[in-house]
């Protein structure tokens, strides 16, 4: 792969890496979120490069447009919080986890990015022998045919499990707070004194 | 002959112990609802029949043995009921019957235990007229009685255990009796526990007898019991060399006899024992049960006197008894406590009498003393009737009784005649015979027994005499003569139990109703008269007592020419006599000259000395010191310990421990999320890291001597190779994972071989060979003619021929591996010793770990044999030195140098030629190169031997080795050893292989 | 019928506790009454173990299983449903439909809650007894030994005394953790089973083929030696016993110390010895010494108990020591006596619970302190109570004498415990033991004055009292006169046990020092096929 | 320069520790569950280039797909409990919630 695609991916690969650690790294929620969206914008980009067109389309619908906004919907819902004081439990775990997990994923990203550098045959846009389809590698068409053919069922099973989640996130969410609780109580109260 | 109105008398036999057993079953059940009458009726009246049938059979067997004199089976009435269950000993199977013997020596002994016991019964009956527990009483006494003639009955030695153990229950229960007094019940408890200890004697002494030899019949250990003169053995492989198993068996036994019969060191229940009734005392504690031991010794006198070492024992504890219990009752005031250790004194008699070898005189003396004692305390029982005491009765509350009892006194006063061995009284007679016996053991007769024992003996029972006629009738003339000294303040600390049988006061004592001065008058009447059954026969007077139980008894096996002569008789009778007459006349000096003043002061110029007697040595005491205190402790420590450390270890510290455990992992269970999810997050770093790190996976193929090597496949990999086992890598770095390589005889690393079986069902086997291998083959394989070939005999691998089962041996198998030593057969030459130390050094070098001295070693232990270990120089090889573990080198002149491993199970040797295999035969057909092979052929890569029907080709082994490196650059190698096939050489046949199976 | 008689007995029990089930529980009587009716009923069925004549293969002078009945259960891993009697579970099994019914019976005095579920669990606890005596697939016998398991931890935790709980668990988990260990070792015989012959199967008469080398046999046999040593229960794993025996009600402790301590004879017996022949035999003295030590340990502790129950509890320990010495003695009389003790000591020591249980529900306390002169209240209770003592001192006569005589005097010529004779002595010095602790607890109860006020109103024995002891006293008298009715029948199984465990013992001796001859330690294929061998078949039971 | 495969892993792997020590070091739930969806957009990455060097079926897209879909789920509950959390504890910070305990 080269051309084109090699900028596009050189491009799309530092904002990702730019936005994710803006995403974790943002004081408020509200510009993580932003930094989140724009790190969703470069994958697209990114799903391009690798001839995933309708995964590209798909992450932008449903990151980029349902995702991220349910994320500043429950942002806006929930308001600025106050910024407790930083709890000591597990800090030592917690930072030895995270070094941990920086050193290895570091490591192997290092390791394949520049240490080897031709590690593996690059691919041109369709490799020789690949088939008539190849033209349509990633195109809805072909993706379409999959999903609704062999990988039918776990489509229907993803549908279901939507709706349970949506199902599943109401009920979390429309629980009652404790000083709700008590509140309904003391109207409970007040209603049977009228009796 | 036949007079016996048509009876059975075997049958008869059962019923004499059966009578008084349905005596107890009767009252015991259905006592509590009967009349006293009733009662009355039943006990005495089971006893009445048991005697009439006992006196029937006993005349039977005196009829017999008038008849049938000398014949085998004549002199005996038996009856066996049925078998009871079986013992083995090895291979015998040893039955225990339930089976009855009267015999000469059982049955005066039945005779004595219905006779007086049905006297006792008749005085008891109105002895105990007023107690509430009338037919309890009698139900145990009527069980005792049976007990009791099942002991003397029992054909072998379990059921007579029966009969003992009985006894002891019944002494238990009826020394108890008056149970509601704490003192009485624990007495009880003291006797049965005691016995007990006895009892663990008889035990063990009956399974030493049993086990020696084989049989549980009386008759037969007595006929057997020179099979007992072997060292004892402690198990299968142990023995005590200096001990015989005889002197042990009569050992344990004794003790089991000193605790029924009451010697040293076990008699301190009998003194306690008193607190049973009266009629008790008499019946069990002076008359029958504690006689059994004597009885017991007489029925194995065969036995014991295989053992003088244990006749000494039983001599002297015997004699040292008499002197201790007579010392003691010279200054008690308890009527019956004088009386009881009296009976502990004349027991101690009847001992030195058979410990003497005076079989006959000691069980003399337990039958004459069954007459005399029993009318003593029968007439102690009788004077407490009188005054009312209730537990006994004390000599300074009484006097002048002759006045009011005249049958009880004159009773009273030719018992202890009797007992003093006053001359022509029966106690004269059977005293006489037992003085005899040991001055007669002092000339020596016997060699294997020590003539001094006799004297000794002898020596303490004529003061244990002398001090008896003094206390007997210190007794007699303080409770009989002088003035009553007793009033209405009689039952001093007796009332501790509070329904009192004779609660109600009397204004006088009185004599007794004919109930009980009857037996009195029959026992007395027996005491003066039946010594005469045993007269003196160095007088040349007919004994009739010896003769009667000669069948019975063993005779002591004398020196030529070694008789009682007139001598030894006269003095044993002079002094025998002296001692009575001097005892009373003593007590009548003393007692009614002096009214009792010199002991009184005596025994103040003596205080402690006095105090301790009246203490009874304070043997108790020491008792409860010595060792009631340590066991009690012993086992308030075991009960502690129990619960403390056991049940604390055991489960208290597990679980704590599984607590701890579940308390250290909660920690990690914070509820705050992120923990956990920082955990997660380790895991996944560590799956991760799986993928950093190269892996080899090596794996392989073979074709002959051609090897594939295949590595794992990874991101980023690449790998090196090494194809000729040398170490060093032939491939640059590639991306290339797999590569063929080709073997040449240098590169092999070792020896291998593939076993090729006929068989169907079979594989093809490869084997890695190490030195001393024997490969084994199943018979099928080897074929009919495997047996044909002789093994080698000094090559022959241990333990291999002759395997009883499917798997037959082979031929053994070493190892050529350059430049290192295996043991190799020793040709001759010159052992080098060496160490097992340095062997060992050598041979874990040569072989590499585990090495076959560890093998033999193992072997050896497993042997018990012992492991010689060397160095051999064999002449045929080349010169060379081993330098061993510990740094010092060892040289040898010549030879390819061969450890040597030999253990009693034969040379077990290996080769050390390099390059090849060597193959010995070894007791399997071998052809090697189309030969039949017997001796070690060696085997270049790539041959074939074929051993009965299989194949055995030589193979090698090689190393393969991959270095796999990843993009980090880090490296990971490993090797695999494979077994390749050479081809075979070109000068070899092809095997023809005899396919017989298929 | 007779030839699924064990197959009647075993699921009898179940089917009634499925009734008992279904029963509402206010028809107090009918539950009581029908619970111990079908017991009896069990236990008559089970007489004709005994004398069955419809069955051609019964004949008891012979060793083989009889009343065999097998069907496949679990096919692929040769699980099957397999059971059969021989002399030695006879007996057993015998004595389990014996005292359960009397155990059960005197229950219904002092279980006053729960009564239905207290039926279920003693109907399962009879299913789970007998299952496990008469298993002969291994796999069975675990199942079995399991489920009995439950009942009794129930019965102890729900029916017990104060500190009922803490004895129901310890008791669970002792006997959970050496079973646990046994399934381990059974699971690796079995997979060396399937090793050498190519299938499964939990068959005791397969596996029993299976020569395992030396050290496996050490750590199996370990593994099943600890199961059944707490079970019977040996010094030092004794320590639960005392705690369940003083919780569990009186029902619970006959039983237990009836039959469930002899499941852990029993299991060295059928399954231990005979399956590990070397490690038994060298092992076998090791525990022969622990058998010894309970036997004077377990005297010493009972003798200063204040607990009747709790010394009754220790005497068991002391008793079960004679068992076990007889079985590692491995002589024919040795273990006859031990088989024909384990019985004895079932009657007997059931036999003093149910009195000790008696005293108990009249008084409310077992302290021995509170009695004393009880023999002027309750004359017959005390006859029967030393009747009971004597018993268990082993009197001649009675029961305990002939199995403890026989153990001894197999001990005394034992060919394998080193110093046999020595050891006897020691054994034999329990006998004097036991009649120090017992007869003390003999004079503290019933004999003295009678001084404490709470004593004086004691009533005597009830009538249903008396039905419940007289079979037992009956049977003391009977084994004690007249054993070789059960000597007999268990004779040719024991000969033939040992013959079978000495010709597989030897087999495997000379299989190890072959192997040993063989090759040298780490060599490959031919050593670990050397390593586990099949005897031929019927070698062993 | 070429492209290789390792290229898109190095960096999914990159992105993927981003979104894993995101997800330890903050405390704020969203910020948490936004490094999630960074981790799951790595995973993704990965899916569809390895499926660009095998690409003789689409099981790396699909399973991006069902991937995108599960996310959302994912994210749908998990704002939900955030929700459900705040109501509690008046706080989105993580270490408010500590009932997991024992």
């Amino acid at each position: 792969m080269s051309g084109a695609g090699a900028y596009v991916f050189w491009f799309a690969a530092f904002l990702a890496v730019l936005t994710a650690v803006g995403t974790v790294a943002m004081r408020s929620a509200i510009r993580a979120s932003v930094a989140l969206l724009f790190h969703i914008i470069s994958l697209a980009g990114l799903f391009l490069v690798l001839h995933a067109q309708l995964l590209a389309a798909m992450q932008l619908i449903v990151y980029a447009g349902a995702v991220v906004v349910l994320f500043l919907f429950v942002i806006m819902v929930l308001g600025p919080t106050p910024d407790r004081s930083a709890d000591q439990r597990g800090l030592l775990i917690r930072a030895a986890a995270g070094g941990l997990m920086a050193l290895v994923m570091g490591a192997i990203s290092f390791a394949l990015i520049s240490f080897a550098p031709p590690m593996l045959p690059g691919v041109t846009a369709c490799p020789p022998g690949a088939g008539a389809e190849c033209g349509q590698f990633g195109g809805v068409e072909a993706l379409g045919g999959v999903l609704y053919g062999s990988a039918a069922l776990p489509f229907e099973l993803v549908s279901v499990l939507l709706l349970v989640a949506v199902l599943g996130a109401m009920a979390v969410a429309r629980g009652h707070s404790s000083e709700d609780r008590e509140a309904l109580k003391a109207k409970k109260l007040a209603q049977a004194g009228e009796k | 002959m036949d007079l016996a109105f048509g009876w059975d008398f075997g049958r008869a036999l059962i019923w004499i112990v059966l009578l008084p057993l349905f005596g107890a079953l009767v009252n015991g059940i259905s006592g509590r609802w009967a009349s006293r009458s009733l009662v009355r009726a039943i006990a005495v009246g089971s006893v009445a029949g048991s005697f009439l049938l006992a006196l029937a059979c006993f005349v039977k067997l005196v009829m017999l043995s008038g008849h049938g004199e000398g014949a085998e089976g004549t002199n005996k009435i038996v009856n066996v009921v049925y078998d009871w269950f079986s013992v083995r000993v090895g291979d015998a199977v040893i039955p225990v019957r339930v089976a009855l013997l009267m015999d000469h020596l059982s049955g005066v002994m039945t005779l004595v235990v219905t006779g007086i016991g049905l006297l006792i019964h008749l005085y008891a009956s109105s002895y105990m007229e007023d107690d509430p527990s009338y037919a309890r009483f009698f139900t145990y006494l009527n069980l005792f009685t049976a007990s009791m003639l099942i002991l003397v009955l029992a054909s072998n030695m379990p059921l007579m255990f029966v009969g003992w153990e009985g006894v002891g229950l019944c002494s238990y229960l009826l020394i108890g009796f008056w149970w509601e007094n704490p003192t009485y019940a624990a007495a009880g408890k003291k006797a049965f526990i005691v016995n007990r200890i006895g009892d663990f004697g008889v035990l063990i002494g009956m399974l030493l007898l049993v086990g020696t030899t084989m049989s549980f019949e009386f008759s037969d250990i007595n006929a057997n019991a020179t099979s007992l003169l072997i060292p004892l053995r402690l198990d299968q492989t142990h023995s005590i060399a200096w001990l015989t198993t005889a002197t042990a068996a009569c050992l344990f036994l004794f003790l089991g006899c000193s605790g029924k019969s009451a010697q040293l060191p076990l008699y301190v229940w009998l003194p306690d024992a008193m607190a049973g009734p009266t009629p008790v005392s008499a019946l069990i504690h002076a008359a029958t049960m504690v006689t059994a031991g004597i009885y017991l010794v007489a029925r194995l006198s065969n036995v014991f006197l295989q053992s003088p070492t244990a006749m000494a024992v039983i001599a002297i504890v015997g004699a040292s008894t008499a002197l201790f219990a007579a010392s003691i009752a010279l200054v008690q005031n308890q009527m019956k406590k004088i009386l009881a250790y009296s009976t502990v004194s004349q027991l101690g008699f009847m001992f030195a009498g058979v410990g003497v070898g005076a079989f006959g005189g000691g069980f003399f003396h337990v039958f004459t003393h069954a007459f005399f004692k029993a009318c003593l305390f029968l007439g102690a029982g009788s004077v407490m009737h009188a005054v009312h005491a209730h537990g006994d009765a004390d000599l300074r509350e009484l006097g002048g009784m002759k006045k009011f009892m005249p049958v009880t006194r004159w009773t009273f006063l030719l018992s202890c005649f009797a007992i003093a061995g006053f001359p022509l009284t029966s106690g004269f007679f059977s005293k006489d015979d037992i003085l005899l016996g040991a001055a007669y053991m002092g000339t020596g007769p016997w060699a294997a027994y020590p003539s001094w024992v006799g004297w000794v003996v002898f020596a303490m029972l004529a003061i244990a005499a002398f001090m008896t006629a003094f206390y007997m009738f210190r007794l007699y003339i303080l409770a009989f003569e002088g003035e009553f000294r007793g009033g209405p303040k009689h039952g001093d600390g007796h009332d501790a139990h509070g329904d009192d049988a004779h609660a109600h006061a009397h204004a006088d004592p009185h004599e007794s109703p004919w109930a009980m001065t009857l037996p009195l008058v029959v026992l007395a009447f027996g005491a003066v008269t039946v010594g005469f059954l045993g007269l003196p026969h160095w007088l040349g007077l007919p004994n009739v007592w010896e003769h009667w139980l000669e069948p019975s008894l063993a005779a002591l096996p004398v020196t030529e020419g070694a008789h009682v002569s007139l001598a030894i008789g006269g003095t044993a009778m002079g002094v025998g006599t002296l001692a009575g007459l001097g005892g009373i006349g003593l007590a009548y000096l003393w007692y009614i000259k002096e009214n009792g003043t010199t002991p009184a002061r005596i025994a103040a110029s003596v205080p402690r000395l006095h105090a301790l007697l009246m203490d009874k040595w304070r043997v108790d005491e020491f008792y409860g010191a010595a060792l009631l205190r340590p066991m009690a402790w012993l086992a308030r420590f075991a009960a502690n310990f129990d619960k403390l450390l056991v049940d604390g270890l055991i489960a208290k510290a597990t679980s704590s421990l599984t607590l701890l455990g579940g308390w250290v992992v909660t920690r990690a269970q914070t509820g705050v999320v992120y923990t956990y999810s920082a955990f997660m997050v380790v895991g996944l770093a560590g799956v991760a890291w799986w993928y950093l790190v190269p892996h080899t996976g090596l794996e392989y193929a073979v074709r002959g001597t051609q090897v594939k090597l295949q590595a794992a496949a990874g991101l980023g990999y690449e790998y090196r190779f090494d194809v000729n086992s040398d170490g060093e890598f032939e491939t640059e770095w590639s991306t290339e994972r797999t590569i063929e390589g080709s073997y040449e005889p240098k590169d092999f690393v070792g020896g291998a071989i593939v076993v090729a079986t006929m068989r169907p069902g079979t594989r093809e086997r490869e084997q890695l060979l190490e030195g001393g291998h024997v490969l084994a083959f199943a018979a099928a394989d080897l074929g009919p003619e495997w047996q044909a070939v002789a093994p080698p005999a000094a090559n022959a691998p241990p333990g291999t021929p002759g395997t009883s089962d499917d798997t037959l041996p082979g031929m053994s198998w070493s190892l050529p591996v350059r430049d290192i030593f295996l043991p190799y057969a020793p040709r001759g030459g010159e052992a080098h010793s060496a160490t097992l130390e340095q062997a060992h050094g050598l041979l874990e070098r040569i072989v590499g770990g585990e090495s076959a001295i560890d093998i033999a070693r193992a072997r050896a232990t497993n042997d018990e044999q012992r492991t010689k270990v060397g160095l051999v120089a064999n002449e045929d090889g080349v010169d060379g030195h081993v330098k061993l573990a510990d740094g010092t080198e060892v040289t040898f002149e010549a030879g390819a140098h061969t450890a040597l491993v030999e253990t009693s199970r034969g040379v077990h040797v290996v080769a050390l030629d390099p390059g090849e295999l060597a193959l010995r035969p070894n007791g399997a057909r071998v052809r090697v190169r189309g030969a039949d092979v017997t001796q070690e052929t060696h085997l270049r890569p790539g041959e074939i031997a074929q051993v009965g029907n299989a194949l055995v080709r030589a193979a090698a082994v090689v190393r393969g080795t991959v270095e796999v490196r990843n993009a980090f650059g880090y490296t990971v190698r490993e090797s695999v050893d494979v077994v390749v096939r050479p081809d075979r050489p070109a000068d070899e046949p092809a095997p023809n292989a005899v396919r017989g199976a298929q | 019928m007779s030839r699924h008689l064990l197959s009647v007995l075993l699921f009898l029990p179940l089917l009634a506790a499925l009734v008992v089930m279904f029963t509402p529980r206010q028809y107090l009587r009918t539950l009581r009454g029908f619970s111990v009716g079908v017991m009896l009923v069990e236990f008559l069925l089970s007489l004709r173990l005994l004398f069955d004549r419809h069955v051609d293969a019964v004949d008891w002078s012979s060793a083989s299983y009889k009343f065999v009945e097998a069907h496949s259960w679990v096919e692929s891993l040769g699980i099957q449903y397999k059971v059969g009697v021989d002399g030695i579970s006879l007996w057993l099994v015998l004595l389990t439909t014996a005292m359960t019914p009397i155990a059960l019976f005197s229950s219904w005095q002092s279980v006053d809650t729960k009564i239905k579920e207290f039926a279920i669990a003693f109907l399962l606890l009879e299913c789970g007894m007998i299952g496990a005596f008469v298993s002969l697939d291994l796999f069975l016998f675990y199942v079995f030994w399991e489920l009995m398991l439950v009942p009794m931890y129930l019965i102890i935790g729900i029916w017990g005394g104060k500190d009922r709980v803490y004895a129901a668990v310890k008791f669970f988990i002792f006997t959970m953790v050496g079973s646990v260990l046994m399934l381990v070792a059974l699971l690796y015989l079995v997979s060396q089973y399937q090793h050498l012959s190519g299938h499964y199967s939990f068959d005791l008469g397969e596996l029993g083929r299976v020569q395992l080398p030396a050290k496996a046999q050490y750590f199996c046999f370990a593994a099943f030696a600890l199961a059944f040593a707490v079970k019977v229960p040996m010094f030092p794993f004794h320590t639960w016993l005392p705690d369940a025996h003083v919780q569990a009600p009186t029902g619970g402790s006959v039983i237990l110390a009836a039959v469930l301590l002899k499941m852990g004879t029993y299991g060295f017996l059928r399954f231990a010895m005979p399956l590990f022949p070397v490690a038994s035999h060298f092992l076998g003295p090791t525990l022969a010494v622990l058998a010894v030590i309970g036997i004077v340990y377990g005297s010493y502790c009972a003798w200063v108990q204040k607990d009747v129950k709790k010394l009754v509890a220790y005497s068991s320990v002391a008793h079960l020591g004679f068992v076990m010495l007889g079985l590692f003695s491995l002589t024919t009389q040795g273990i006859s006596g031990a088989i024909l003790q384990m019985v004895s000591h079932g009657v007997s020591t059931g036999a003093l619970f149910l009195l000790v249980g008696i005293i108990y529900e009249r008084r409310h306390t077992r302290e021995l302190d509170a009695f004393g002169g009880l023999a002027k209240v309750m004359p017959f209770y005390a006859v029967i109570f030393i009747i009971v003592t004597m018993s268990s001192v082993g009197l001649p006569g009675t029961n305990g004498f002939v199995g403890e005589f026989m153990i001894l005097s197999g001990a005394f010529s034992s060919e394998v415990l080193p110093f046999a004779r020595v050891f006897t002595a020691f054994a034999a010095t329990g006998v004097v033991l036991a009649a120090v602790y017992m007869l003390h607890a003999v004079l503290k109860m019933f004999w003295g004055p009678l001084d404490k006020a709470e004593n004086r109103g004691l009533p005597d024995l009830t009538r249903r009292e008396v039905y419940a002891l007289a079979p037992l006293v009956v049977l003391i008298f009977w084994i004690g006169l007249y054993p070789s009715m059960f000597l007999s029948r268990m004779e040719p199984t024991v000969n033939a046990f040992i013959e079978g465990y000495v010709q597989k013992r030897n087999a495997t001796v000379d299989l190890e020092e072959a192997r040993l001859g063989a090759a040298p330690a780490g060599a490959g294929a031919e050593a670990a096929q050397a390593d586990i061998r099949v005897v031929a078949p019927g070698g062993a039971q | 320069m070429e492209l290789g495969l390792g290229h898109f892993i190095g960096l999914a792997s990159l992105l993927f520790g981003i979104g894993a020590v995101g997800f330890l070091v903050r405390r704020n739930l969203l910020i948490q569950l936004m490094s999630i969806e960074l981790m799951l957009n790595a995973v993704n990455l990965t899916l569809i280039a390895i499926n660009r060097w095998m690409p003789g079926n689409h099981a790396g897209q699909v399973f991006a797909f069902f991937n995108i879909a599960i996310a959302a789920a994912g994210a749908a509950v998990g704002l939900a409990i955030v929700i459900s959390v705040f109501r509690l504890k008046k706080s989105v910070q993580s270490d408010s919630v500590d009932l997991l305990k024992h």
